[in-house]
């Protein structure tokens, strides 16, 4: 089928405005859709290769869509907004620890005052979306010197945030629940009574989360507020003299983008690894997460899961790829040259396009629109 | 593409080989969008040309072909070629360009912003190698062009106004003593009897030095009464070319572009206000 | 007060060996307005390129001097061709691009580097002995026990001002420095007023690689020769934040700045709150630098004007 | 061949050789490798059942550990017979993925402390000695250079430690003796990776302390004995923990190092007579992973002990299951079993390295002596005699954590009593 | 030439300096603008005239002088004090949102007039999607107006450079300002085009009664559009008053124009 919009007449601004203006787009989001919801848990009922192992869902697919999730977070930050944060993988932090002890039960002893404030343990759900809400409010908190701070002073002025919250949750251990070695187990995943166990019904979940976010995410970038937070990216000062509050449309930003990534952390923490320890969300996670923003695409939602797959995935792919193909090779050995595949790889895509993968399909898609013929 | 309707200039007064020759370009942004549908145009040695047409229509872009700065902006020139001297330019680098005397004035007052005025112009001597006196002479030339500039030569070039800031990109290009200058939009935003002094120095420079220009200009009238030939882009192709005077008193070019209807130039205030409007949704 | 002081030494100290990766920073951002996040890597490489020719060279019976001069050179070689092929395949094809792209793509670098260099010079821990590394301890007569001050600190520190007062005249007082200023500026323009920007870049990363090659002598000195010197980059960028991104003497001031306040609030703050408090304190501290100057101490304006 | 597949025994090997941890990760690695090789090479595998191995790069870090035992948790005709995770992060992430798949992790002489207690932690086996062990046998040692326990009163101990759950888990433990015994406890931090640690011993230089126990990992361990040597604090005062006392801890800070000491995790550096079947099957044959002058390092020996450990389980489960791959389920069962004697260890030729050990449902360390080593500049030099941690010292602990881990997962412990 | 029907004074500058270091931008400038005329701002380079338009709509802030604007007498403005009275401005150096469509930029001028708040905005429906709607149809109207459908859909950085003041004039425009400030809205256009500049500044004045500020170098269109003109050399104002006046001072044909029009 071709990709042609000729004869697409829209009649509304609301049909102009719709999420997907055009057929064909439409038409291929239901499949990707259907094949996330209906597929994949077909075939992993049915035991189909490679559905039918933990292996794809688990160390695959659980972790790309909860990463691609904070992907979105940070792509509204960095992507729309403009901010650069390297503090992400603090947020995740936050929304991990925030909804473990809300799941666990509070108790602040305020002796001094003669009471004690104790919030008995939530439910996982609530837990997930309040941590959400706590990293929300940190990354407002973070997001204060954004106003005085630009560009790459503030990417670096974010680590703070990065590097404090590794360790006030190393430190402080009413946030482990004074687990000895200050690692701590998730609660139990009780969704209204359903116990989320088997590696599809995590998947399951966290398809739910992202599917949701990411519809509400988008809706959010194409309506007022998204312009006023692209509007601070492009060109702040005529922003501001055109009436745009940058404290408000950067506030915002941080707000949201912390919220999403809060969620995703939490959700990394309970469904992903169960238990987990500060490393989990060290500077290393805030790197990755600004990777796949930039690879898949600044300011754009479905760039943020592209970013995600090339991120996450390719170093496996690419580490697989000698065993499954017999090539003798010692580990250390594959791993050097994963290293500089990838390398190479980010170098190339870059060149061939330095916006990333969303405008790579955006090109794409004009192509098609002209073809056959070039331009 | 239709090379055949866009036929070259024919000053076959001049023997010699043009100094810059474009021939038949075809240019592409980012691998989809075509600007350039087969633009070709001759500077002679020591000419002016002007390089005419309606925003959009392809100015900027051909002159970023010449000076080979295209592929900065993920543009590429997919057909034709352009030779500057009897060289191809796409086989010299921008910085050789410059070098061998090919430099360009580009639109938008690309000042270094956070250097001061006078290391703006000092930057444009880079690739020179007589000596610092000389340098020296020719700063002093372009602080005697534009006096405005010798009143700012120590402010940080990102805090000027405009049209400081164009001129800094002019005097800048001056200061690499060219053979050659594309210069794109010199008058905008330049106070009117600035203006009309920039091309005072184009002629001042074309006369005493020699120096060859290819001028991309709004400024239809002033463009036409200074150069030697006119070249009229529209969408991307030539669409008509000739002599400075007899483009100048061409029915449609005067219409046009130099808004003269039989004699009188027109108000402003008297525009027709006909109605174009098309209603774009129900 | 003996130990205030030789806490306030030994962080001084130590700020100025941050200063020394800080400085491969400010040299990049400088010429091309790219923040190279490769900077690290670029240390492991040229320490694993001298150790591992040194180690060589000795075994094969060179004297040492002989074999430290050789080794030197040959890593210097190395960071050469990097640079080539930086400029050539990497930064080259990607002129006039924004920021964020150019530091990815020096993500990118990175991974290049840390494998290539692991992968030719091995992934071990090299042990380097350059300069000493034991302590004098001054003021005995003063203070009990005296003041220590490392001797590998002083020669970082010495080593570090040699740097930073010949980048520094070679920006303000040169016309390749006024070039690199205006590349970073503006790449298009730059180019289109005849700067070699390829050339340009291949020597700021050459130089940045020798920068690199002397933070390597000073870390692999104090840390041997391992992957973990990466791991500076991390702890120079407040550094060269509160310095200022742009200015060469702004990364020393801001590592002495990092240092003594880190050094200090580690030893007489940290105590009370667990410790373990410098790595942010740093990043704090530079926080606080920023809001009272968003461009850091020496760094340019960010000019704003419509 | 598929055929030949069916009959082996699939055995993961989770390592680091490239990161901040790679020094360390690349020896141990190398030493789990070559033993496996050596089974197969010498014996034919276990009982003829062939070991099919693969190799994982976790570089250290917990997410892509998981990966790894997702990757390679199914492989074989029957699974993975067990993992080691060689790092407490992975340890911690997986111990609860591992109950339910039913594959032991065998974490030798790290991991979790608590998980001893096999009745709670039925897959966890951390054999050899948990680091409240370790605490144990350090200050038992310190006692013995000052000349009895009585001495410890009012002596300052101080802890260096890697800031991470590693570095961690000796605190409690050792804030327990310190009331004990009366001597003061100071724990201080290194932020990972550990380049960094002027101000800790500046800190440590005007405090004195009379010990410096050292609980680092990877670069951390030769800077600080290097600081250590800058600051003038006598080696001779530092002891550091079994992954403190390794060759390439050492190296780094040449003749400043000599003086130092270590615990032993049980083995130390040398050869022994199993090296001399490791030469003759697998390096003459040009198998061999590690270069030839490292085989016998530390590091290397304690991977080829683990590994041992594992096929002597896999071996035990056989004896119940048949000669054939096992399951996960199966082989802890083997590991829960293991009981290997002093003629069982001089048969393998580990003797001299360790000493017996001896599985149960209620303790999955098995054994928990160590000794100390000292660096003299070239080597590493044992130079005490056995000390076996003391259970009621850490027995109190382990009750108590893995009874709340088991309260908040929900497990109820078995009755090790009833259990053969 | 139609005078505006009223003689009341939206903005009164009085006064002003400015200075930046040693630059002396603006010298005790004062000016008045009446409601619904044309005023231009003209002089040579560096005469101050953006300065002129920062400081009016709160950019820059003066080191001496008042404003009032609407009645209300401050020593500086705010940008948002000023952009919530309805004053809107193009900028001379092109300032659009380079990553968004035409359609985007425009809509964007409409912030200060949606309501919704985050949460309906995030589910887009119901008034969110309403509101949307209703300012789409103004916005529309603006595109109508400016004649530039089809490039709605276009980044911004794509667009000539005409056609980016274009839609920096719609961007302004979609705020529904009292009064509108353009600092050199022809600079880079040719005749055609400035004819239809000159088409929608004049019928913005006309029909929607805005008052305009305008910087310009183009003397022909300075003349014919404006109402009164006020003419600036080194900070100073050293003439103000109808077109005619304006081009018959000595000053300012020494200064600016160099030769008289
Ligand atoms: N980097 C780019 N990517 C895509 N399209 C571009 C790019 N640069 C220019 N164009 C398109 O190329 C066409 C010609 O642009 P160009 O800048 O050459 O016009 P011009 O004649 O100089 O116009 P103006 O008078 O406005 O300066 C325009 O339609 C523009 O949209
Ligand atoms: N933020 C600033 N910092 C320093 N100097 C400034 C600043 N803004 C303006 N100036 C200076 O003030 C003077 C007036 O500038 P302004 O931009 O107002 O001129 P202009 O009249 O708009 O000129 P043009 O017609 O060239 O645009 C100039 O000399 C300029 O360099
Ligand atoms: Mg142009
Ligand atoms: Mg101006």
């Amino acid at each position: 089928m071709l990709y042609r919009e000729a004869g697409q007449f829209k009649t509304t601004y609301a049909e102009d405005m719709a999420i997907f203006p055009i057929h064909q787009d439409r038409i291929a989001l239901a499949i990707l859709l259907g094949i996330a919801f209906i597929g994949v848990p077909l075939l992993a009922d049915f035991d189909i290769w490679p559905f039918g192992s933990d292996y794809l869902l688990r160390a695959i697919l659980l972790p790309f869509l909860i990463l691609a999730l904070a992907a979105i977070g940070v792509n509204i930050l960095v992507g729309y907004c403009g901010q650069i944060s390297l503090g992400s993988g603090a947020f995740m932090a936050v929304g991990a620890y925030s909804a473990y002890k809300l799941g666990t039960g509070v108790h602040i002893p305020l002796a001094w005052l003669g009471f004690a404030i104790s919030i008995p343990p939530l439910p996982v759900l609530l837990s997930i979306l309040l941590g959400g809400l706590t990293a929300a409010v940190v990354g407002i908190l973070f997001g204060i010197p954004s106003l005085r701070i630009k560009g790459l002073y503030l990417a670096v002025a974010t680590l703070a945030a990065q590097f404090f919250f590794d360790w006030v949750f190393l430190r402080v251990a009413w946030f482990t629940n004074y687990a000895p070695s200050g690692s701590v187990n998730a609660p139990t995943l009780d969704f209204f009574g359903l116990n989320v166990g088997t590696p599809i019904e995590r998947y399951m979940l966290c398809l739910i989360f992202v599917t949701v976010f990411a519809f509400l995410a988008k809706n959010l970038v194409r309506g007022n507020l998204g312009r006023q937070w692209m509007a601070i990216r492009d060109m702040d000062i005529a922003a501001e003299l055109i009436g745009i509050r940058p404290l408000y449309a950067k506030l915002t930003a941080f707000a949201v983008s912390s919220f999403i990534i809060g969620v995703a952390g939490a959700l990394w923490a309970f469904v992903y690894l169960g238990s987990w320890e500060p490393l989990a969300f060290s500077i290393e996670r805030s790197l990755q997460l600004l990777f796949m923003v930039i690879i898949g695409g600044l300011g754009s939602i479905m760039g943020s899961f592209i970013g995600a797959a090339f991120i996450l995935i390719l170093p496996i792919m690419l580490n697989l790829l000698p065993t499954q193909l017999g090539v003798p090779l010692s580990t250390e050995t594959i791993t050097h040259l994963e290293f500089i595949i990838f390398g190479s790889l980010i170098c190339y895509l870059l060149i061939k396009e330095p916006h990333g993968f969303a405008r790579l399909i955006s090109i794409g898609k004009e192509k098609l629109r002209l073809w056959p013929f070039p331009y | 593409m239709p090379k055949a309707s866009t036929p070259k200039a024919s000053t076959a007064t001049e023997a010699a080989a043009p100094f810059l020759s474009v021939n038949n370009i075809e240019v592409v942004y980012s691998h989809v969008i075509l600007v350039l549908k087969g633009v070709s145009l001759d500077v002679p040695r020591g000419g002016i040309v002007a390089l005419l047409g309606a925003n959009g229509a392809g100015k900027t872009t051909t002159l970023k072909a010449v000076s080979n700065l295209l592929h900065a902006e993920r543009g590429e020139v997919t057909k034709g070629s352009i030779l500057f001297d009897g060289v191809e330019v796409q086989s010299l680098s921008p910085s050789e360009l410059v070098r061998r005397g090919c430099i360009q004035v580009m639109e938008g007052r690309r000042c270094f912003a956070h250097l001061t005025v006078e290391e703006n112009l000092l930057t444009g001597a880079f690739t020179r190698r007589d000596g610092k006196s000389a340098i020296a002479q020719d700063l002093e030339r372009v602080y005697t062009y534009f006096p405005r500039l010798r009143e700012r030569r120590g402010s940080t070039a990102g805090y000027t106004s405009g049209g400081e800031q164009q001129m800094c990109t002019i005097g800048r290009a001056l200061m690499s003593r060219p053979k050659m200058i594309l210069l794109d939009e010199p008058s905008m935003g330049l106070a009117p009897q600035i203006v009309g002094e920039i091309f005072e120095i184009v002629k001042d420079l074309n006369v005493k030095e020699g120096v060859s220009f290819l001028l991309a200009e709004q400024n239809t009238n002033m463009a036409l009464k200074y150069a030697s030939h006119g070249y009229i882009l529209e969408n991307g192709r030539v669409v008509m070319d000739g002599e400075a005077r007899a483009l100048a008193a061409n029915e449609d070019v005067k219409e046009f572009y130099l808004g003269i209807a039989g004699d009188k130039r027109k108000s402003f205030r008297d525009v027709k206000h006909y109605k174009r409007r098309k209603r774009w949704l129900a | 007060m003996g130990q205030f002081l030789e806490v306030l030494i030994g962080g001084l100290m130590s700020g100025v060996l941050y200063s020394l990766v800080a400085l491969g920073f400010v040299l990049i951002f400088k010429a091309s307005g790219v923040f190279n996040f490769a900077q690290g890597a670029m240390v492991l490489l040229a320490g694993l390129a001298l150790v591992r020719s040194l180690d060589l060279l000795v075994a094969n019976g060179f004297p040492l001097w002989v074999a430290i001069v050789l080794g030197i050179g040959f890593a210097a070689v190395i960071m050469a061709i990097t640079a080539w092929l930086i400029e050539r395949f990497v930064i080259g094809p990607l002129v006039n691009q924004d920021g964020l792209t150019l530091f990815m793509s020096t993500i990118g670098v990175t991974f290049i580097l840390e494998g290539a260099a692991q992968m030719i010079f091995g992934s071990g821990s090299y042990p380097l002995r350059l300069f000493p590394t034991d302590a004098w301890f001054l003021f005995d007569n003063l203070f009990p026990g005296g003041i220590l001050v490392n001797k590998l600190d002083v020669w970082g520190g010495f080593i570090a001002g040699i740097l930073v007062a010949g980048l520094a005249i070679f920006f303000q007082q040169t016309k390749t420095g006024r070039a690199l200023r205006a590349v970073a500026d503006d790449h298009m323009a730059a180019q289109s007023v005849g700067i070699p920007i390829g050339w340009i870049w291949f020597v700021v990363w050459l130089v940045a690689g020798l920068v690199a090659l002397v933070a390597a002598t000073v870390w692999g000195t104090k840390l041997g020769v391992q992957f973990s010197i990466t791991f500076l980059a991390l702890k120079a960028l407040p550094v060269l934040i509160i310095g200022g991104l742009t200015s060469v003497p702004g990364a020393i001031v801001g590592g002495l700045i990092v240092g003594a306040g880190e050094k200090i609030a580690e030893v007489f703050l940290g105590s009370y709150i667990g410790g373990g408090i410098e790595y942010w304190f740093a990043y704090v501290l530079a926080l606080a630098v920023l809001l009272v100057r968003p461009q850091g101490l020496f760094g340019e304006r960010i000019i704003a004007r419509v | 061949s598929p055929a030949a597949a069916q009959s082996e025994q699939f055995i993961p090997i989770l390592s680091y050789r490239t990161g901040a941890y790679a020094v360390n990760g690349v020896p141990y690695a190398n030493g789990v490798a070559d033993y496996y090789n050596l089974v197969n090479e010498r014996d034919g595998g276990i009982n003829g059942v062939k070991l099919l191995v693969e190799e994982c790069e976790t570089g250290y870090a917990t997410d892509k550990g998981v990966e790894c035992y997702e990757r390679l948790k199914g492989k074989g005709p029957t699974g993975a017979a067990f993992f080691n995770p060689l790092s407490t992060g992975i340890t911690f992430a997986l111990t609860e993925k591992t109950t339910t798949d039913k594959i032991p992790i065998i974490t030798m002489g790290y991991g979790r402390s608590d998980s001893k207690n096999g009745a709670v932690f039925a897959y966890n086996f951390p054999l050899l000695g948990t680091y409240w062990s370790a605490a144990d046998i350090a200050i038992q040692h310190i006692a013995k250079e000052l000349g009895g326990a009585d001495k410890l009163k009012g002596k300052k101990i101080s802890l260096l430690f890697h800031d991470s759950p590693y570095g961690k888990e000796p605190i409690p433990m050792l804030e327990v003796l310190a009331k004990k015994h009366g001597f003061e406890f100071t724990p201080i931090p290194v932020t990972h990776p550990g380049v960094e640690q002027k101000s800790q011993w500046l800190a440590i230089r005007q405090n004195r302390p009379d010990y410096v126990l050292l609980w680092g990992w990877g670069v951390m361990n030769g800077t600080a004995v290097k600081e250590a040597a800058a600051v003038a604090y006598p080696r001779e005062k530092m002891i550091g923990v079994w992954w403190s006392g390794a060759e390439p801890d050492v190296t780094p800070a040449g003749d400043q190092a000599a003086g130092y000491k270590a615990l032993m995790l049980q083995h130390g550096a040398g050869k022994f007579p199993v090296h001399a079947d490791i030469e003759k099957y697998v390096y003459a044959k040009g198998k061999g992973l590690s270069e030839p002058d490292k085989v016998g390092e530390v590091l290397y020996n304690r991977g080829m002990v683990n590994a041992m450990l594992g096929v002597e389980a896999i071996r035990k489960a056989q004896e119940k299951f048949g000669k054939k791959p096992l399951t996960g389920e199966q082989v802890r069962w083997g590991l829960e079993n293991l009981n290997l004697s002093d003629a069982r260890i001089k048969e393998l030729g580990f003797e001299g390295m360790l000493k017996p050990i001896k599985i149960s449902c209620s303790d999955h360390e098995g054994a928990r002596d160590g000794r100390v080593q000292q660096w003299d500049g070239k080597s590493w030099k044992v130079i005490s005699d056995w000390y076996t941690a003391n259970q009621a010292n850490t027995e109190p602990l382990v009750k108590d954590v893995s009874a709340k881990y088991a309260a908040e997962k929900n497990i109820h412990p078995r009755d090790c009593s009833k259990e053969s | 030439m139609r005078m505006p029907d009223t003689s009341e004074i939206l903005l009164q500058v009085e006064g002003v300096s400015l200075a930046f270091g040693g630059v002396k931008a603006l010298r005790n400038v004062s000016l008045d603008i009446r409601k619904g005329e044309i005023r231009a701002i003209i002089g040579p380079n560096g005469a101050g005239k953006t300065s002129m338009l920062n400081v009016i709509n709160g950019f820059y802030h003066p080191n001496r002088g008042a404003i009032t604007f609407k009645g209300r007498t401050r020593a500086q403005m705010q940008p948002f004090e000023a952009s919530r009275g309805g004053i809107a401005r193009t900028f001379q150096n092109v300032a659009l949102f380079k990553g968004m469509s035409a359609l985007d930029n425009i809509m964007a001028g409409r912030t200060l007039k949606m309501r919704r708040g985050l949460l309906w905005q995030m589910l887009r429906y119901g008034p969110a999607l309403a509101e949307e709607i209703e300012h789409r149809h103004r916005v529309e109207e603006i595109i109508d107006f400016l004649e530039i459908e089809p490039i709605r859909k276009v980044p911004v950085a794509r667009l000539p450079y005409g056609l980016q003041k274009r839609v920096e004039l719609g961007r302004a425009l979609a705020m529904e300002p009292d009064l509108l400030l353009l600092d050199e809205p022809m600079a880079g256009m040719n005749l055609e085009e400035k004819k239809d500049m000159s088409r929608f500044i004049l019928d913005v004045n006309d029909y929607y009664g805005t008052t305009i500020a305008l910087i310009e170098h183009d003397m022909a269109v300075v003349m014919d559009l404006s109402h009164r003109v006020v003419v600036l050399d080194h900070g100073v104002k050293i003439a103000d008053g109808t077109p005619d006046e304006v081009k018959k001072n000595q000053g300012v044909i020494d200064a600016y124009l160099g030769i008289a029009h």
